[in-house]
């Protein structure tokens, strides 16, 4: 058989987490350099991934590996990308990279990061494990890749458990020094957030491995040799071979649904997230909403719709009154946080009620528009929340409060983090932009009232952005910040790049789109849903210059 | 053999009725009784009707063994082990545990009813009793048993006794770590420790009794505990002779004073027989 | 020649991109690069419309179509420009008055350390702007929209600084943001109806489709349009606005940005053809916009927020025009561009004013300035006469055709309108006279120790000049036979409008309230000294001073309601989502305490939990023997 | 009369060995009511061996026997040293078990 791609590109971060750790506790820089090539030859591998991806290839999955692992159970080592998932490990593999580079000293020991961030921790020096942080960030982009490649639920189920123990780590082991009650109250802070983000995970965890036996007793049960393999029970439900009554179909459904909601975050299962986000170093928090959450949201659209289309329909109505009290309440919240970090938190819950949203939308915009608002939106947080992370650990505080005309003294910082903000609120030129109007109008062209509400998500995107900015940014220049120092090279180089994606892919989004579609109306057959029809068939292409001519005299004859 | 059919004999029927009730009364004085000697007697009686039964069931081997080992050995430890450490005085059946004898009765009883309405509903009404199994001889058709069906079993058992044998040893057995001390070593520390400097007192020797079980009275004729062996004093074995003295000594008194011709009438009457009361034990401590 | 169209929009881009990114390097040349790339696009924009006269006025439209944009299945948004005469026109206005302004900034700007990021701004909205007009669909069209809207927060707040320029930058991207939402839904409700949103196909099959839908989409526009062109209900970012530099006030939110409303309505002009209801909107909106921005503007000494306010009755007068149909567009497009002369040359004015007065922005502390800065006296005054109307000028040609058509809308409509209209002109006379008194004549209420008023460098006077030239005879040259409508009228379409007053009746009637204006203006400022500080003035100057309460209503309603409701929902999630869980918790915690004591630690009692074991067990297998 | 009996009597046994090892304190106490609870199992095993004929109940209560053997003496020994370091052969006192 071929070179086992997608094997490898899930390895490499694996080996290299292993060896990162086996660095000598002395030669910590060694260690970062080495973490660092390891994230960016995968990214490397993510890219031949992505140019050996043939778009139109018939087929849902291709690059796919198969090996029996545990026979009894029936369950695989199967592999395999659609557009969907080659998208997202590109942005996985993309983002580590940029991980890696901001959090270059968040582990480093305390005494030298009060030396070299400008004051970012106080006082007595502590030691941290720097090898064990990029080992672990190298250990969950292992897991996310390979989750987001297995096409066996159980395999899946257990890399998006097991990602949960890399993160717990990294969130309760290393705190920015930002917080207001010094070291000792952070860490205990921090490892409220960090139980509270396992306890909430493993919870919805537990649940969805209930739904996979059941899965599991299903099939066996009614194909006689029970499997876990997606798609086996996609193209036996097709054959008419295998039919879960409406009654099991429902309920595994949920327990599939409540893990994936859980780690979207979806509301009222969101609040660990703020806390995770609040608590951990700005790096982890991208890692947090821009990669891991991603699985969840991606999970929906590969398992919850393929596997069980008839409960999806089913649960349609809900799904979407929460999606939206998510992108609403998620939006509200933000404005009236104090704390940056939590702020960018609550906008993420905003932003993935509306990945949700397109997603059950059950349209080609919406859910094309829901895979681009994954890809999309990790660059846009990631961008914001880092610049936020450079801004705070210069000051020392994540209060909104504390800081004010920053502008004045760091405009590359200002700079970056205003773009970041507008990429937030989704500003047309930035790519969320193109998502976003595509979520809408997919929502819109099935449920005209709930497309109609979640437009009111952009201006209240406008609103905490704008405030946000505003209070830290503008305004006479505080004294504490009068001697920040603007953005150095290293965090130019991480910043800089992600901005420049953002608006190429805000101007030129079609490489990701023609990647995308395809998946997505695969997934639409399986569910068959048919896109609305328009009232009025046009009966031309639109957008093409030949209609200019057309248009005045029906005007004149409109007017007549 | 064929004694033992299905139905027993009416003797079988008289011996159980009797039997049966010995064994039940033993059983309850077992856990009844205040001193485990007592109990371990009485569990004995209990065990040796049961052998009894074994017989009468036709399992010849098994009640003699039932007398030999069990009546025999394991009870003889049993007591031997009550002697060694159960001598002190009886434990209180006083309940410490809050519920714990209600509880305890409660399912015992309801455990009881259980077990019994579970045999009374069991349909045993058939039995084929030993006759053709006995054939041959209760002892040979159990060896035969043992050393072909479960030699395996017998086998794990002796390595099981040799196990618990060596395993006793190891807990019960004691290293001397450190040498005796010497007695001059002992009043050093008797001297340290500050108490009972001199050798402990000797019991109360006199002319109407002469025995260790008696306590030495102190000048004010009161009994001293300390000159009694501990063990004695724990089993409560003490006889007291305190008080006849003090009266005696009283009389004494009397008269010589009677025969002197003073007497004085506000003597008051002392008690004809007093006990001294505890508070003159306490002063008669104090001195 | 279609190929220039992305030129035109390209140039500005990489002017902005080269002076946003090229660092401190090109501050000494940023002001000539910036002004460079507005006049190269001013000149590309003249080649097509050179070539545009060339052709017959059926084919002048071109059509340049660059890549498929976001093809998601039936959704296919392209990048494509279409150049016909409607966007030819908007263009030259903004690439011309553009690159005045541009020139004009330089000297204006001449003090700021910051210059360089200012122009590289300024070229970011004439892209923006450009790509709003240029483009073919509505989804581009939007994003030009919002980049204007972006283009005006930066400017608005280009001196940070200071917090009340930071709050009027973020006051009006919000507002904006409620307009956008208005577009957007549109482009959706586009979507769903005719399965595209480019201008072709939409306009072409409006007839295909239902009333309601048409309405629908025309209020939509008609919001977008209030919040862009500051129409009420969505006027009230405006005046705050005027925080940013003088130059941002006279490109953006007097000549270009705030026009785009009428821009819009204009192009969907076959959508609100067919939807009367939402026509009657748009004219009631621009009727009562015009009213309101005149009395806002009469009550206001900050000489930029009085023009402001005149900026907004003109844009209702526009907006009013529009929503007459074809009997109202050319001339809303008409007063549009003399519009964009003159009032950019009144910002320009004002700016020289405060240039030469550090910055004073109260009217009532200048006076008689006329003789220590002649040019922009002059400059000033000749625009001052284009509003008004006076006879002659480009001012007097627009406005005089609106209110004709205002009165041709015909009955009882016709007749309010018309008299909105007039009402309008006699304000308008009213308070720009007013300006122009207490500004220029009068004695001078200004401490000569302190302000030393002086006349600004050519940089400056040079483009007021040109646009004061442009005001006083582009309506002239417009309405000589009817150059302009003609050449509008295959895109707009064009109906001469039936008016029951006579052209004859309408212009006197016209020129008898501005006498009226002009004169209650003289005989209030121009006879009587000015007070220097305010009089507290009638129950209506004071609201209007405060924007007709406006924006009280606003920060009532929205600001201190929504801050409620964020804070109560802050506590609510704290409490109740979040509580809620860590209540599970914390009863899970006293549960294990309780149980905990059942291992009490004696083994009697384990016996006894043993026994009960048992028994259970002897009794269900009893009960399972038994079943 | 029928020789279900005896199983009516080792059941009764049975209970009160168990009530003993609830009600006791002194552990050799207990260790005779467990003592006792055995004994009634084998009544019931020889029992059952006359019910069925075979010698395969007297077998196990053989065993029985055995391990109750050897469990007595180990158990013995550790009541012993346990006496040794506490002094006491109360079961309650030796509740370290507990928290």
């Amino acid at each position: 058989m071929s070179f086992p791609l997608l094997t490898a590109t899930a390895a490499l971060p694996a080996i290299g987490a292993v060896a990162t750790a086996a660095v000598p506790a002395a030669k910590r820089s060694a260690a970062k350099w080495l973490a660092l090539a390891f994230s960016l030859a995968t990214f490397a591998l993510a890219l031949v991934i992505a140019f050996r991806f043939v778009p139109g290839a018939k087929g849902p999955y291709q690059l796919t590996e198969s090996h029996a692992w545990i026979r009894d159970f029936g369950v695989r080592y199967d592999l395999g990308v659609d557009g969907i998932a080659v998208a997202l490990i590109a942005l996985t593999t993309l983002l580590i990279p940029f991980v890696i580079l901001a959090g270059w000293h968040d582990a480093d020991p305390l005494e030298d990061t009060a030396a070299s961030d400008g004051g970012s921790a106080a006082g007595n020096p502590r030691w941290r494990p720097t090898q064990g942080f990029f080992a672990l960030i190298l250990a969950v982009e292992a897991m996310v890749v390979l989750s987001f490649e297995a096409t066996d639920v159980f395999l899946f189920y257990i890399f998006f458990e097991a990602m949960l123990i890399p993160m717990y780590f990294l969130i309760g082991g290393f705190g920015d020094g930002a917080h207001a009650g010094g070291e000792d109250q952070a860490a205990t802070q921090r490892s409220y957030a960090a139980v509270k983000f396992l306890l909430y995970n493993l919870a919805g965890g537990l649940i969805m491995l209930a739904a996979v036996i059941g899965l599991y007793a299903a099939t066996a049960d009614q194909l006689g040799t029970g499997t876990f393999s997606l798609q086996q029970i996609v193209e036996a439900r097709a054959a008419g071979k295998l039919d879960l009554g409406t009654g099991t179909e429902r309920l595994l459904f949920l327990g599939f649904f409540f893990a994936f909601a859980v780690k979207a975050p979806l509301w009222p299962l969101h609040t660990w997230l703020p806390n995770a986000m609040g608590e951990a170093t700005a790096p982890v928090a991208v890692l947090i909403t821009a990669v891991v959450d991603k699985v969840g949201t991606f999970a929906m659209l590969r398992f919850c719709l393929q596997l069980f289309p008839g409960a999806s329909r089913w649960a349609t109505p809900v799904i979407l009154v929460l999606a939206l009290i998510s992108i609403v309440y998620g939006a509200l919240l933000a404005v009236g946080q104090r704390d940056i970090k939590r702020l960018i938190a609550y906008a993420s819950i905003s932003h993935f009620g509306f990945i949700i949203l397109g997603i059950f939308a059950m349209t080609t915009q919406g859910q094309g528009g829901a895979t681009l608002y994954m890809v999309n939106h990790g660059i846009s947080t990631a961008a914001l929340m880092l610049a936020a992370g450079f801004l705070i650990s210069r000051r020392g505080s994540r209060l909104i409060a504390d800081y004010g005309g920053v502008q004045k003294v760091a405009p590359v910082l200002a700079g970056t983090f205003l773009v970041g903000g507008l990429a937030t609120l989704s500003l047309p030129g930035m790519a969320p932009f193109v998502s976003e109007f595509l979520v809408l109008v997919g929502t819109f062209s099935r449920y005209p009232v709930i497309g109609i509400i979640a437009t009111l998500g952009i201006v209240l995107a406008a609103l905490y952005v704008l405030v946000l900015y505003q209070r830290t940014m503008t305004g006479p220049v505080r004294e504490e910040v009068r001697t920040m120092p603007d953005l150095r090279i290293r965090e130019l180089v991480v910043v800089a790049p992600l901005i420049a994606l953002l608006l190429f892919l805000g101007v030129y989004p079609k490489p990701l789109t023609d990647i995308v579609n395809p998946a997505v109306h695969h997934t639409l057959s399986v569910v068959d849903k048919k896109d609305p029809k328009p009232a009025v068939q046009v009966n031309a292409v639109p957008g093409g210059g030949r209609h200019g001519h057309a248009a005045p005299d029906q005007d004149v004859e409109a007017a007549k | 053999m064929t004694v033992l059919a299905a139905a027993a004999s009416t003797g079988e029927a008289v011996q159980f009725w009797l039997l049966g009730i010995v064994a039940v009364a033993g059983a309850l004085c077992t856990i009844m009784l205040r001193r485990a000697v007592h109990s371990a007697l009485s569990l004995a009686g209990t065990m040796i009707v049961l052998a009894i039964f074994y017989l009468a069931n036709g399992a010849y081997f098994l009640g003699i063994v039932q007398i030999v080992v069990y009546t025999g050995a394991i009870m003889m430890l049993f007591l031997f082990v009550v002697m060694l450490v159960g001598v002190t005085a009886a434990d209180s059946l006083k309940e410490t545990l809050k519920g714990q004898r209600w509880l305890a009765a409660g399912l015992g009883i309801g455990f009881g009813v259980l077990l019994i309405a579970g045999i009374g509903n069991a349909s045993l009404k058939q039995f084929n009793g030993l006759g053709d199994a006995n054939a041959g001889g209760n002892v040979q058709g159990l060896a035969a048993l043992i050393f072909t069906k479960y030699v395996f079993a017998f086998e794990i058992t002796g390595a099981l006794l040799i196990t618990a044998a060596v395993g006793a040893m190891v807990l019960t057995h004691r290293e001397r770590t450190e040498r005796a001390k010497s007695q001059r070593e002992q009043s050093i520390a008797r001297i340290k420790e500050g108490k009972h400097i001199p050798p402990l007192p000797a019991p109360g020797v006199y002319a109407r009794h002469n025995a260790v079980d008696i306590p030495g009275l102190l000048p004010d004729g009161t009994p001293s505990e300390l000159t009694v062996n501990p063990t004695l004093r724990g089993r409560g074995q003490i006889r007291d002779v305190s008080r006849e003295s003090l009266a005696e000594l009283k009389a004494l008194e009397r008269r010589s004073e009677k025969w002197l011709g003073r007497e004085s009438a506000d003597e008051p009457e002392p008690p004809p027989s007093g006990g001294p009361a505890p508070k003159e034990h306490t002063e008669g401590a104090k001195k | 020649m279609e190929n220039l169209i992305a030129l035109l929009v390209a140039a500005p881009l990489v002017g902005a991109a080269l002076l946003l990114c090229g660092g401190s390097r090109l501050d000494r040349a940023g002001h000539w690069i910036g002004s460079l790339f507005a006049v190269a696009s001013f000149a590309i924009g003249a080649a097509l419309f050179a070539d545009m006269l060339g052709k017959s006025p059926e084919h002048r439209a071109l059509h340049q179509h660059l890549y498929s944009w976001i093809p998601v299945g039936g959704f296919r948004a392209d990048v494509a420009f279409q150049l016909d005469q409607l966007s030819m026109t908007f263009v030259l206005l903004i690439t011309g008055v553009g690159s005045l302004i541009h020139i004009y900034s330089i000297g204006y700007m001449a003090h700021d350390d910051r210059r360089r990021r200012f122009f590289g701004y300024l070229n970011l909205f004439l892209a923006a702007m450009l790509l709003l007009v240029l483009a073919d669909n509505y989804l581009l069209l939007y994003v030009g929209w919002e980049g204007v809207g972006l283009a005006s927060y930066l400017l608005i707040g280009f001196w940070q600084h200071k917090p009340s320029a930071a709050t009027a930058a973020k006051k009006a991207f919000l507002v904006n943001r409620v307009g956008d939402m208005g577009l957007s839904i549109a482009i959706m409700l586009m979507f769903t109806t005719f399965g595209t949103f480019a201008f072709g196909p939409v306009l072409a099959s409006t007839g295909a489709t239902s009333q309601g839908r048409l309405t629908a989409i025309g209020l939509l526009l008609l919001l977008a349009a209030c919040g862009k062109s500051a129409q009420v209900p969505l006027q009230s970012w405006l005046g705050d606005a005027m925080e940013g530099p003088t130059p941002v006030s006279a490109l953006i939110h007097a000549a270009t940005m705030v026009t785009a409303g009428v821009y819009l309505i204009t192009r969907s002009g076959a959508v609100f053809n067919a939807a009367p209801d939402a026509q009657a909107a748009v004219v009631a909106v621009g009727a009562v916009t015009l009213l309101f921005g005149a009395i806002v503007g009469c009550a206001k000494d900050d000489i930029k927020k009085a023009l402001a306010g005149s900026t907004m009755s003109q844009i209702g007068y526009m907006i009013m025009a529009a929503g007459l149909g074809p009997i109202g567009y050319a001339f809303a497009i008409m007063h549009l561009v003399t519009h964009g002369f003159f009032k950019a040359g009144l910002f320009l004015g004002a700016g020289s004013v405060m240039h030469g007065m550090n910055d004073e922005v109260d009217m009532r502390r200048y006076g008689g300035l006329r003789r220590y800065m002649p040019v922009t006296f002059v400059t000033f005054g000749l625009g001052y006469l284009a509003i008004i109307g006076f006879p002659g000028l480009s001012g007097f040609f627009s406005k005089d055709k609106i209110i004709e058509a205002a009165f041709a809308k015909g009955g009882t409509e016709g007749w309010i309108l018309g008299g909105a209209a007039l009402l309008g002109a006699a304000i308008t006379a009213f308070y720009m006279t007013r300006v122009m008194l207490m500004t220029f004549f009068g004695e001078k209420r200004w401490d000569p120790e302190e302000v030393h008023p002086h006349e600004s460098p050519k940089v400056m006077t040079i483009p007021m000049i040109v646009l004061a030239l442009g005001s006083v005879f582009a309506g002239a040259l417009f309405s000589v036979n009817e150059n302009f409508v003609r050449w509008l009228e295959p895109v707009t379409s064009f109906a001469h409008g039936h008016s029951p007053l006579s052209a004859t009746a309408v212009t006197s009637a016209t020129m008898v309230v501005l006498i009226i204006g002009v004169g209650i203006a003289w005989a209030m400022y121009g006879r009587r000294p000015v007070p220097a500080t305010a009089p507290r003035g009638s129950l209506l100057t004071r609201a209007a001073r405060r924007d007709l309460l406006q924006d009280d209503f606003n920060h009532v309603v929205l600001v201190r309601g929504g801050e409620h409701l964020t804070r109560t929902l802050v506590y609510l999630d704290h409490s109740v989502v979040d509580g809620a869980v860590n209540g599970t918790a914390a009863t899970m915690g006293g549960l294990s305490g309780r149980l905990r004591q059942l291992q009490s630690g004696f083994v009697r009692s384990y016996a006894v939990q043993m026994l009960g074991g048992a028994a259970v067990l002897v009794a269900a297998t009893l009960l399972m023997r038994g079943v | 009369m029928n020789p279900v009996y005896y199983l009516y009597l080792a059941a009764l046994l049975f209970t009160i060995g168990g009530a003993g090892v609830l009600i006791r304190r002194n552990a050799i106490v207990v260790f005779m009511c467990i003592e006792l609870m055995l004994n009634a199992c084998n009544l019931a095993f020889v029992t059952f061996s006359r019910m069925h004929g075979n010698l395969d109940g007297q077998i196990i209560a053989f065993f029985t026997m055995v391990v109750a053997a050897a469990e007595v003496v180990v158990g013995l020994a550790i009541i012993v040293s346990i006496f040794r370091t506490r002094h006491t052969a109360s079961v309650d006192d030796a509740s370290l078990m507990k928290l």
